[in-house]
């Protein structure tokens, strides 16, 4: 059987499977619903994708569901978004990140110690985010200090998603103040119910409060929960973030594709399919759709050839950032003020929901998340475009 | 801007100020009676101020700047409509005084309408109505009739939007018999007044706008110079000064073009003067609202911080008066026509 | 993309490394048909390389990255006519080889066609017909017809645009009797040819943008690490970075998207793969064209530096094949009709 | 009679007489014309302008025409633009820089010398733009060098306007090195017949040679003809380019308004008036152009009130700049293939030929020229809104 020929069978299989046993009516049942009822609907959820093999494709042969390559990881979330089945918001940090990185830096230990414990249900949050360092990762300031054969953590982390329901964390902290800012840094596996650890949900502009705080006095971690070596948490932190490889930015351009009709359905509400000025930004907004979907699909493939190139990666999410901003901003146009109407939060639904105003201000998540779009711009043009970087040492006038 | 203008501007600014970046309607609410800044467009021959629309926008821009909550406009439009037709001077004394509160549409409606003895039968989905369960009445406006509507003969409905710092409401009228008494204005008076009051809504709408836009750019402003990161202030990278620069000039041009179209009325085209205001205020509100949330980075997706409160201000801002791209249409028709 | 058209791309690329930025049209004319690039798409069995559009595309990237004035596009259109109509492969081979020229319009024309004996009389006005002085023939395309016309039959003007890596002509048929021997097709099949054609121009023009864009993205960013001012290079500049980055990722996503269509060829839907591949591409290049202008100061105000040179060919790039605003129409259309 | 009514009587009297003097059917006549014929047309209309005393309304009250207050300068230009009379772009440099320049800061001999020859029709251009330096004025390289009662010369000038028919220049030059780069700079008067200097003009992407480089070699100036102290030159070339105090912005935006008709009539032609798509961008510009002249006019007001601020005139330029790239875009769109046809050059004429794409890339004249849009950006940021300059000093990364 080619590769051709075996992406198409389980394209089929999954399409069939997904036409089975995505939750019907999912969006209306998770609006203006405590976030307890999305907890539960996302572990009946990942039981069924793990269940069926379709949540660990990307580990290991060996390990159930795993060894799929990535092509198949592909066809996997090209058919997830096509179906519109949730995402799995509150496991992809155990899924991916920590499973990944376990596979990557983790010892036989850590490894099975934790991820039978993932394809069970666990929860993992992650805590690399900190407060009023935006997408300046390296500025890193809460502390580890070694005390005998533990760490000892003070200090605060930010934008943790569903960090309240989490098991464990992926935590990056100081343990070195000498030296350059990304030296330093170590990498833990942190217990999310030992002692002294306080999780306080953000209040989100939409009205959601998915990502948490989560603040830590005097929390104490084994040495053997520590991944890589003590000053190297900056290079495990690099294979946690590059674990999806660009599945998500694949998903979440196909899911923005598959959701053009519903600003056709807009149009025709507000009786305006014939408006010129409407077609004409729909049209130039459909190209751009295409073109997100035509560079998450090359970037894949040329992670599957180890074509990668450094600003690659930037060049996707920018351009997947600001065509959803637009999507979203002409989908509020055409509702006119019936899309300023607060029709309640629908939870996990991303920024495809038709309530105009929610999906707006959800764009912000891709451009501001993960990366702001100053820093893709910042990484494109100095690491592609060979301009110089930011001065390093600057001095103010007067 | 007559100095006058100014020193009112001046003592708004102080007013909303003192009460917070957005007082609570029932304070702020007896606030503006007693400021007298509901009488301020009303002639003095009326018992008014007489300071035109160009206070009224003053004052509106301030309260955009402010967030305020109290519906300042709404009130506005029914006491010009009362005025306008000369009604019983004792309704337009409390409705001036905020004693008494008229809510008007902020939108376009369509009304219907059938003569019922000296009276009419009314019958409309108002949308856009802020604050209609504080109102006595329902203030109704077409181009065939001008009425005022006892607000317990209606039907109120809350429609929230994401704007939490205004209270909008849909008013259905089902076949309302409206007694003579009711009724201010019929036929050519009717759309006479009918007209003004869009081009009162429209500039305040633009004043809103050029107020929160200001402010907003204000605050972001404030709060690049505050944070750090990458071991400097935010201010000092060039990329975000050269967007903070553009948004100021758009700013300055949005203000520059309500108050100099408020100079210009009176001339005949009063309608389209402030549809431009509106249409460019509007559009550089939203536009300064999309940067900032963007500059702000985290903090502005968290609502403890008031980025999002202007956000949502300026996009509901930008959905009130006529349909959003009703504006450029009818700015464009006009200089086809001009050049026809 | 195949490794074989990657490699074809680059071998092209040094040809108009070689050849200096814009070689006159006489010289590349004879190196396209030395090279075999005029047969890349004909079939095989046609005699031609088969290598398919998407040959023909990477190609004209790299004329659109190199300022190329041979006019290539027409070129091919008259050869996948003749090819597609299954005419004559004596006219085929000498087309492919250069020895002979047959030009096409990149514009949409009305052509008025009558039955006249076995033969067609044709009314029409070509308009953007590049080289047609050149041309022993006038290829002439609607959904009826699809005929060579001798040139001295028809009247040509040239039609001077700013663009001058380009000489584009408006060629005149005043009733022209074409005997059966220069029809190629009628009916259904000159109406497939020509949705063809549509398909490869639409394609080719996107390909020209993509090339013309990149290329000009790498000559304003080098300008940037060279220049100067305030003591500093330019380059040195965050707001310059930023606006330098976001070409970055438009002109990428342009060829993304160019590729991408071009790989789903043959899916029923060809003529909208290649209008959206023209949309975003033209659209890309014209932004690139515009903002480089900007990048470079006074300098790209100048006739001395190369920037104009890419400016004026997108904004003609923008303007060939349907008319400009046509292309989101279509693409909107689809949609609509899609989940109608 | 109050400040109103004079400049109410001044419009109707220039209305009559643009109605009678300007030159009918100019715009074609200056159409594929050599330079000279431009030259000769520009001599002929300065007489009309200087001897109707519409020329000169900026000079003090005792000269010819002289003694208008800023509100009626406002007027004239006005009316200029809405007659569509020609620019007087070959002696803008005499009547309001050398001028201005003379009356702020020139000895009584100076002004007794060159004044009365501006009247009589002496062309002067400006030195102060140099290859390389951009917006960047203060990097100044032209060298003069004092030896006994001259400045010797060289060096290079270049964006000289009409520098070929110009009979004087005024030049800015480096005295001293030493010192931070706008000190040492010295402001001269020149002799365009002097020996040493040569006109180039440059050919630009218009097809258009307005501009011209001027090349020094060992140019000898008196010293009499230096303007202010040596090493003053810096603040004496502000009062210079302060000279015209916003009127240029409040004509060009006159001019723009008035040609919106210019789209409407295009897309008259091309059958396109109903097209919804291009009346809401006409319409989104039309309210674009109309604050483009409300920020001039509010602008020259507060100069005249004498409250104007920093970085105020930064906007009305940048913003002018801006709009008048949107509307020869939006004049661009809807001419489509026939917007693109070159049909020739029309000298003088501005922005306002409806030959779109010479009139787009005219529009490039005013973002990059007189300090480009991002000179007006940093002007804006650092000195209206505060945010910090330019790091003086800094240093590149590894």
């Amino acid at each position: 059987m080619t590769q051709a020929q075996s992406t198409d069978t389980l394209r089929q299989e999954i399409r069939h499977w997904l036409a089975d046993n995505v939750p019907s009516g999912w969006r209306e049942a998770m609006t203006n619903v405590e976030q307890e009822a999305f907890a539960q609907a996302q572990r009946d959820w990942f039981r069924k994708l793990v269940d069926a093999g379709y949540a660990t494709p990307h580990w290991p042969e060996g390990w159930h569901g795993g060894g799929r390559s990535l092509a198949e990881q592909k066809v996997i979330f090209e058919e997830v978004a096509r179906a519109d089945a949730p995402r799995l918001i509150m496991f992809f940090v155990s899924l991916y990140h920590a499973a990944c990185t376990l596979f990557e830096c983790g010892t036989q230990e850590q490894q099975d110690k934790y991820l039978p414990g993932i394809i069970e249900g666990q929860v993992w949050c992650q805590g690399f985010s900190e407060p009023n360092a935006g997408s300046d990762l390296a500025s890193l300031k809460t502390r580890a200090e070694r005390k005998g054969d533990r760490y000892v953590i003070n200090g605060q982390k930010v934008w943790s998603t569903m960090a309240q329901y989490a098991d464990r964390c992926l935590l990056l902290v100081r343990t070195d103040k000498s030296g350059p800012p990304q030296a330093g840094q170590t990498y833990l596996l942190l217990d999310m119910k030992a002692k002294g650890i306080t999780v306080r949900p953000i209040h989100q502009i939409t009205g959601d409060d998915e990502f948490s705080e989560v603040f830590f006095d005097d929390v104490e971690v084994p040495v053997e929960d520590r991944v890589g070596e003590e000053g190297n948490g900056w290079a495990v932190a690099q294979a946690t973030l590059a674990s999806e490889r660009g599945l998500t930015l694949v998903e979440l351009g196909q899911r923005m594709r598959y959701s053009l009709p519903m600003i056709t359905a807009a149009m025709r509400e507000a009786g305006r399919e014939d408006d010129a000025s409407l077609r004409h930004e729909l049209g130039k907004l459909s190209a751009r759709v295409d073109a997100t979907c035509a560079l998450a699909d090359r970037y894949l493939m040329r992670r599957i050839s180890g074509e990668e190139q450094v600003g690659d990666a930037s060049i996707v999410k920018l351009y997947f950032a600001e065509t959803l901003r637009e999507f979203t901003r002409l989908g509020k146009r055409v509702a006119g003020l019936s899309g300023q109407y607060d029709r309640g939060f629908m939870r996990g639904a991303t920024q495809e929901t038709g309530n105009w105003m929610v999906d707006f201000m959800n764009s912000y998540n891709w451009s501001i998340a993960g990366g702001s779009n100053e820093i893709q711009r910042n990484i494109i043009a100095e690491r592609m475009l060979g301009m110089p970087r930011e001065p390093k040492t600057w001095k103010l006038e007067g | 801007m007559s100095s006058e203008i100014n020193e009112l501007r001046d003592s708004a600014r102080q007013v909303m100020d003192g009460s917070g970046l957005a007082a609570a309607e029932n304070e702020s609410w007896a606030l503006l009676g007693e400021l007298g800044w509901l009488m301020v467009s009303v002639p003095e021959e009326a018992g008014g101020l007489g300071m035109g629309l160009e206070a009224a926008c003053a004052l509106q821009i301030e309260m955009g700047r402010g967030l305020a909550t109290a519906p300042y406009l709404s009130a506005l439009m029914s006491i010009e409509a009362v005025s306008a037709s000369g009604a019983a001077s004792e309704l337009l004394e409390n409705l001036m005084a905020g004693a008494d509160y008229v809510a008007a549409s902020l939108a376009d409606n369509a009304v219907q309408c059938s003569a019922s003895g000296d009276g009419v039968t009314l019958s409309a989905t108002l949308c856009a109505v802020p604050s209609a369960d504080k109102a006595s009445h329902i203030l109704v406006s077409s181009d065939e009739v001008l009425a005022l509507v006892p607000a317990d003969s209606v039907t109120l409905t809350a429609t929230a939007t994401w704007d939490t710092t205004r209270r909008l409401f849909e008013v259905e009228l089902e076949g309302v018999d409206v007694p003579a008494s009711g009724v201010l204005a019929r036929g050519a008076d009717a759309e006479a007044i009918a007209a003004k009051l869009a081009v009162l809504r429209d500039f305040s709408l633009a004043a809103d706008a050029a107020g929160g836009a200001a402010a907003l750019l204000d605050v972001t402003v404030e709060y690049l110079q505050t944070r750090r990161q990458f071991g400097r202030p935010l201010a000092l990278f060039q990329a975000l000064k050269h967007r903070c620069a553009d948004l100021k000039a758009q700013v300055v041009a949005a203000e520059a073009l309500l108050l100099d179209n408020l100079g210009r009325l009176g001339g005949g085209n009063d309608a389209l003067l402030a549809q431009a205001a509106r249409e460019l205020a509007c559009t550089v509100y939203t536009g300064v609202g999309e940067e900032s949330l963007q500059l702000h980075g985290g903090i502005g997706m968290t609502s403890e911080h008031v980025c999002h409160l202007f956000l949502k201000r300026a996009m509901l801002d930008e959905h009130l008066g006529a349909p959003v791209d009703s504006y450029p249409q009818a700015l464009a028709a006009a200089l086809l026509e001009a050049s026809a």
